[in-house]
């Protein structure tokens, strides 16, 4: 069953025809991957999936429900976490209180004024984050602040935090960009691990073959903002357009 | 329709020393990236040192008159400035009578030095720190100017006149068979203005130093890359935008007569004029500043303050409020400058 | 009556708390049984001079402070007793007040009604001030008479011009020496008429607030009185710095008169804009232009200097004056400072003197008796000639100065002139005239 | 204690501390010495403290948390004088109807600007706080004081007259606002050999009122909300992706803190009844500013060291004038004394501007977290002092 169903999306800024005529299915419970040349439409989707812009045509539908319209926060209150290519965390804060932000957001909503209750007291939101913290091997730098870590580290509590709100979607942009090989494994390690133990769907874009035939069980290849093919990581392999849209871009 | 072409004229010419202090500030905002309180009173400074001239050329050496008296009945003492001794009476008079053109000339080099000696000893240590750190200490500092120069000047407003050639009014309607007549100092003041700030903007776009400047301002860190030293520029661009102020604080003041507080007068007034044309635009500062003038000058006719009371107390304000939330960043702001 | 009624269900609702609330003022009484506020108990008193001293008006508040410390020093019998020689009543001895040394303590009003308060407050709080003398706005001296009012000691105004001051919001514990815009308008106008003609049309700027309307009403009633015609009044904002757009629409209205209600750097830069737009140099109506500025001080003249040439206005008083009390005074102030004085320091200075000799006459430092002195005072030997402290309203009653900017000055200091000096009869109104209704002195407050 | 940890517990503590005790505090000297002059505990200025005080703590509940830096914060405390005052002249001159009026009508107001400026962030947030502030100024100054609708009699400020209805004031009750008829001028003075402390109704009734003002601010700064402000502050576009929607977040802040400047406005008007337009002035919201930054931005205590900093300053400082500093140097030879008075003329009496701008420099160059930071520093020093070598002796340096 598709999850996340895009249908007809088209987007153009001036003269540049970002996205145009774009399908796409995401399976509950797959790693879906969104692959593609520079330029060719892969963050312009994101943010329409996320709130951030609207498509002129066509719909996205999450779930049965469509997202078009809404606001960034009430599409995460639907269910879709993101993960931001360069980690977004409320850095002056510190780790534990991260990890408890989200999980206050999935608990009490978009807004609620607890103005006079103590975060000390909520006993449910700090054990689950701890929780979380400890899932994400970080319980030691609960108190650190967060800005104060390393990228790896960041990324990690970043992932943590969308996942403590238990997301039925999480969506990755270029999770590994910038980082060391060692941080990439440990990333595909790690993400591994969630969509094995987790009942949830991953969708990424990624640019780094690696991590896509690491990850992915599904894979659409977009080009000058149209999907090319949808297939499985086997079939996109020898696929002769993948490799001449590629390949053209290096020419 | 005379009294629309005054007010259009009255517009200009208050928005060309809003758009003269707008300028100095936005290039501060783009270039480094600081909020400068301190600007009105680089504009302050300006006119002092007209005032500083006059008084230097005025200084005078004093031989009794037996024949007068002054106010306590004591014989009078009568003062001959030094310079008309020196250059004889009609010379010296006349280097009086011009002492705010001539004031020009020197405040030029003190107002390169000022905002020298501000960027490299003071305002460079706060790059890094936050916004409010940067207004508190501008404003400490522009207290701080604007007392030293009261203790020195009292606090009542002084005149500088404008020469004689340049005083009166002449009739600029008359080779269209209109009857316009509007001061001469206040053209004199807006085609100063209109070519200073065509000099700025000449100057960032052909020179090699000012397109350095434009690259900087939109990405420091690129720039920074490329091994040029772009703080370098950045102080000198601080010089620059202080001149601006001062130039304009000289040349105003024989439009209304300086005071100490006379910055604060124009700095919020300024900051609002940045913040409509939008943070980091030359051109909108400039277009911002004479808009609100020319809005300024037309609010106050009778005619709209009888339709709306108290339109002339608030219509910049109004217009600010207006342009904020049609337009995210102001006429022409870009994104991301000083939106956090 | 049902007033206390409610009350007194409000108290009996709350209960306890009102119980308690009411209980405390016997606990907390003042330590001294004082009959009044501040009662002086050593050799001494001490006077609270609340003047700006930052601020546009910095200038006038220093020489407001100079003239009052120059009255401390004659009232203690320092210098050469300067008008204590020349003043009618004969009751100060130059032995302090009432035997006690006078002693001063300062505050900056800022020109700010709240600033000054607090630093009123802070001068009878902290200081044990029993008397508050100086200012140079009506918005503080309406606020700091208020206060006084309150805290029971006596308000002596600085420089306050607006009706308002003596008028809706006079109180008992206050007295104003100086002139109003009233009496402004009435001493102007027959000069007005007499220099200009009357068939005259004037246009009015005015300074957009309590002060600038009363003024403006003043004026455009004595003058209209006269045959004047009004073409049009403008307020303008209080923060405004350039009046171009004010003035430029006075070229083609008709008006021959300019008349600008403002005071300190309003007046300086509007009048500076009137004659950068050429208008002393136009003819209209077949008459030459003028501009009238109804309220002049020594330092806006300094401050406009050139420009005021021929601008006609009036004064509380000038140093100029030939009188015995001014040349007393004069010379004093000059000899001490090197300047002769502005007309609001003659102002504080006799003020400062007229308290004093209140205490002296009723033997006590008590407020009401204060007031009771100075109420119906006739007096002379200040400076301006024959004055009445009116009871009614505590407005001192005296001529008006009506000055030019001088042609020719031939120093710093002349660069104003007396053109005539109105009779007090003139300018004399009876104390329930519509622009001054509406007020109530009430009773005189000691305090404690 | 109250729902607080230890560590705030403690500062509660301290702080209820000082203000009970501020009469003995700010009055060291003995009246008669010279340096009474530095004495601070008369009435006025203690409630001046206590009520800029609480105008900052509320100010930094927006400006520290959520990083809004608003420029037009003086509009609502000048709203709230101008009802307090409103609440005299037509009910009596208790004063906490007033205070009530006051909170609720610049909560409303505030509640009106902060959804339209708050569209906007960064500076362009900050100056359309200021245009709505610098508006409300000019009408109050001009417009709304005509005389056919007299809302708050322009530049006289807004008082109360005997011809005002008072329906509610009791015929036995002081003609001052009081509460049950407790006067908030009432006064204790009590002398302790050369020394005086004044006991005032007025300023205990502000000390009260702002222990819970604190009190909530320390609640509000622990609470979920509190931290969903930082988060505001330290990255918005986590805040959105996370769920959170920021503008009810950022508004409801702003109201708080609008509200914090309503009650401060109407204790001011409480304790002198007198609402003046300059109280709305972008002066009077910059100080607020400075007032904040200057004790330490987003710290609990920091404000209202800030405020009191400021106040002290320009009540003490600018009445100290020549022949005082005659009277301090009188025991120098007459020449020194005059040249000693001649050097210290200049920062104080007229002149204190000048110091009080030096000072601002001086703290925001040395202590970049403010006058707290300078306590911590100060303290640490102390705990360091007689152990090994001073360690940050370094970072007293001016900050790069």
């Amino acid at each position: 069953m598709a999850i996340l169903e895009v249908k007809n999306v088209a987007k153009r800024f001036g003269g540049l025809q970002a996205l145009s005529d774009v399908n796409l299915s995401v399976k509950e419970n797959s790693v879906h991957a969104i692959i593609g040349p520079n330029g060719a439409g892969k963050s312009t989707l994101l943010n329409c999936l996320v709130g951030k812009l609207i498509p002129d045509t066509g719909s996205v539908m999450f779930d049965g429900q469509s997202v078009l319209g809404r606001a960034p926060f009430e599409i995460n209150q639907m269910g879709i976490s993101r993960v931001f290519q360069t980690p977004e965390i409320f850095g002056e804060l510190s780790v534990m209180e991260n990890m408890m932000i989200p999980i206050f957001a999935k608990r009490d909503g978009a807004f609620r004024m607890h103005a006079y209750e103590t975060v000390a007291n909520e006993k449910s939101v700090v054990e689950a984050a701890e929780n979380m913290l400890e899932e994400m091997n970080m319980a030691d730098k609960r108190h650190m602040n967060a800005a104060s870590m390393s990228r790896g580290d960041k990324r990690r509590l970043e992932i943590g935090m969308c996942l403590s709100q238990e997301p039925r979607l999480l969506l990755l942009d270029e999770p590994t960009a910038g980082m060391a090989r060692a941080d990439t494994n440990n990333t595909i390690d790690l993400l591994k691990q969630i969509s094995d133990e987790r009942d949830i769907t991953i969708a990424i874009i990624e640019h780094d073959m690696h991590v896509v035939f690491s990850l992915a069980n599904r894979i659409t290849v977009l080009a000058q903002g149209t999907p090319l093919v949808e297939d499985d990581p086997q079939n996109i392999r020898g696929n002769p357009k993948v490799r001449e849209a590629y390949l053209g871009e290096s020419a | 329709m005379d009294s629309i072409l005054l007010q259009i004229l009255n517009g200009l010419d208050k928005g060309s020393a809003y758009a003269l202090i707008a300028l100095g500030l936005t290039l501060i905002f783009g270039t480094l990236g600081v909020v400068n309180f301190a600007h009105g009173a680089l504009f302050m400074i300006g006119a002092f040192c007209a005032v500083s001239l006059q008084r230097l050329l005025n200084l005078s050496f004093e031989t009794i008159d037996e024949t007068q008296k002054d106010f306590l009945g004591n014989p009078l003492k009568v003062k001959t400035p030094y310079v008309e001794a020196w250059f004889g009476p009609d010379v010296g008079a006349w280097i009086i009578d011009w002492a705010v053109p001539l004031a020009l000339l020197i405040a030029i080099p003190i107002m390169l030095a000022v905002g020298y000696i501000m960027e490299r000893g003071l305002i460079k240590h706060f790059y890094k720190r936050p916004h409010a750190d940067q207004i508190l200490v501008t404003f400490g500092l522009a207290i701080v100017l604007q007392e030293i120069v009261k203790y020195f000047f009292g606090a009542n407003p002084i005149q500088t006149p404008p020469p004689d050639a340049l005083n009166g009014v002449a009739n600029i309607g008359a080779a269209l068979g209109m009857d316009i007549v509007y001061p001469v100092w206040r053209i004199v003041y807006f085609c100063f203005a209109t070519l200073i700030i065509g000099g700025i903007f000449a100057f960032l776009q052909f020179t090699t130093f000012g397109m350095v400047v434009r690259a900087g301002m939109a990405d420091r860190e690129t720039v920074g890359l490329l091994g040029i030293n772009i703080d370098r520029r950045f102080t000198i661009m601080f010089g620059i935008a202080a001149a601006v102020a001062g130039l304009a604080g000289v040349m105003y003041g024989p439009i209304n007569p300086p005071n100490y507080h006379m910055g604060m007068d124009f700095l919020v007034l300024s900051f609002v004029v940045v913040v409509v044309g939008g943070m980091g635009s030359l051109p909108g500062a400039v277009l911002a500043g004479f808009l609100l003038g020319i809005l300024e000058s037309f609010a106050s006719t009778t005619w709209a303050t009888t339709t709306i009371p108290g339109i002339n107390q608030i219509i910049i304000y109004l217009v600010a409020i207006i342009v904020l939330l049609t337009r995210p960043r102001g006429l022409m702001g870009r994104k991301g400058v000083m939106e956090d | 009556m049902t007033k206390s009624d409610v009350t007194r269900r409000g108290v009996l609702k709350t209960g306890a708390v009102a119980g308690a609330g009411v209980a405390l003022p016997t606990i907390f009484t003042a330590s001294s049984a004082a009959a009044y506020t501040n009662e002086p108990t050593g050799g001494s008193v001490t006077l609270g001079f609340n003047v700006p001293q930052t601020g546009p008006y910095a200038e006038e508040g220093n020489d407001e402070l100079l003239a009052q410390q120059l009255a401390v020093e004659h009232l203690n019998g320092e210098g050469d007793g300067g008008c204590l020689n020349t003043f009618t009543s004969k009751a100060l001895k130059g032995n302090g007040i009432l035997g006690k040394k006078v002693e001063f303590v300062t505050g900056d009003t800022q020109t700010k009604s709240d600033a000054a308060r607090a630093s009123a407050k802070s001068m009878i709080e902290k200081d044990g001030a029993i008397m508050i003398n100086g200012g140079s706005s009506s918005g503080v001296a309406v606020a700091v008479q208020g206060l006084c009012q309150e805290a029971g000691v006596i308000f002596m105004a600085g420089l306050t011009h607006a009706n308002d001051t003596t008028g809706k919001d006079k109180k008992a514990n206050g007295f104003r020496h100086f002139f109003n815009a009233y009496m402004s308008g009435a001493a102007l106008a027959p000069v007005l008429a007499a220099e200009m003609g009357k068939e005259r049309r004037a246009y009015h700027l005015t300074a957009d607030y309590n002060w600038g309307w009363t003024q403006e009403e003043s004026i455009v009633a004595s003058t209209e009185a006269m045959g004047w015609e009004t073409v049009n009044t403008v307020k303008t904002p209080l923060a405004s710095t350039d009046f171009s757009s004010y003035i430029a629409p006075v070229l083609n209205s008709g008006a021959d008169v300019l008349v600008l209600n403002h005071y300190g750097g309003n007046m300086v830069n509007s009048l500076t804009n009137a004659i950068q737009f050429g208008l002393l140099d136009k003819v209209v109506n077949n008459k030459d232009f003028k501009i009238v500025v109804p309220l002049y001080s020594e330092l806006m003249a300094a401050g406009a200097g050139e420009n005021i040439k021929g601008v006609l206005g009036s004064m509380n008083w000038n140093w100029q004056l030939q009188d015995e009390g001014t040349k007393a005074f004069v010379k004093s102030f000059g000899e001490k400072y090197g300047k002769p004085p502005s007309n609001s320091a003659q102002t504080c200075y006799a003020q400062v003197l007229l308290y004093a000799d209140a205490c002296e006459r009723a033997g006590t430092f008590n407020p009401c008796g204060v007031v009771e002195a100075l109420e119906g005072f006739e007096f002379d030997g200040l400076g301006n000639g024959p004055t009445l402290y009116r009871a009614d309203d505590h407005q001192c009653f005296k001529d008006v100065l009506v000055v030019r900017g001088a042609l020719n000055p031939t120093n710093a200091y002349d660069t104003l002139e007396i053109v005539e000096k109105t009779p007090v009869e003139q300018v004399t109104y009876a104390p329930d005239h519509p622009m001054f209704a509406g007020g109530d002195l009430g009773k005189c407050n000691p305090g404690a | 204690m109250f729902g607080l940890d230890k560590k705030d517990t403690s500062l509660l503590i301290v702080v209820a501390l000082l203000t009970l005790l501020a009469p003995f505090i700010l009055n060291p000297f003995p009246t008669d010495s010279g340096l009474a002059q530095f004495n601070a505990g008369y009435p006025d200025l203690m409630q001046r403290f206590i009520i800029f005080g609480i105008f900052a703590v509320g100010f930094n509940i927006l400006f520290g948390l959520t990083g809004y830096l608003s420029f037009g914060h003086a509009a609502f405390l000048g709203v709230g004088s101008y009802s307090a005052v409103w609440m005299f002249k037509l009910l009596s001159y208790n004063i906490l109807p007033a205070i009530a009026l006051a909170v609720v009508v610049a909560g409303l107001f505030s509640l009106l600007i902060g959804y339209v400026s708050l569209r906007r962030s960064g500076i362009y947030f900050s100056i359309l706080t200021l245009a709505f502030a610098q508006m409300s100024f000019a009408l109050a100054y001009s417009v709304l004081s005509n005389p056919k609708f007299n809302l708050t009699n322009g530049e006289t400020g807004l008082q109360v007259y005997n011809d005002d209805p008072q329906i509610l004031q009791g015929a036995n009750a002081p003609d001052l606002p009081h509460l049950f008829g407790l006067s908030m001028r009432s006064t204790y003075t009590m002398e302790v050999g050369p020394w005086a402390f004044d006991f005032n109704a007025g300023y205990y009734v502000c000390a009260v009122i702002m222990m819970i003002a604190f009190y909530l601010a320390i609640r509000i700064f622990r609470s979920p909300f509190g931290m969903m402000l930082r988060a505001v502050k330290s990255n918005q576009q986590r805040m959105n992706y996370t769920g959170l929607n920021t503008r009810p977040y950022t508004l409801a802040a702003f109201v708080i803190s609008g509200m914090y400047a309503g009650l401060a406005g109407g204790l001011m008007a409480a304790m002198d009844p007198l609402a003046g337009a300059e109280r709305m002035q972008w002066t009077a919201s910059g100080e607020v500013v400075l007032m904040t930054i200057l004790g330490g931005t987003g710290t609990l205590i920091g404000p209202v060291l800030g405020a009191g900093f400021i106040k002290y300053f320009e009540n003490i400082f600018s009445k100290i004038n020549d022949s005082v500093l005659h009277g301090w140097f009188a025991f120098l030879p007459d020449g020194l004394e005059d040249a000693v008075v001649t050097i210290i003329h200049p920062f104080v009496g007229k002149g204190w501007h000048l110091t009080l701008g030096i000072l601002f420099m001086l703290v925001v160059i040395f202590l970049p977290g403010g006058l707290v930071e300078g306590g911590q520093r100060l303290a640490k020093w102390i705990r360091n002092r007689g152990k090994t070598e001073d360690k940050t002796s370094g970072k007293t340096e001016p900050a790069e």
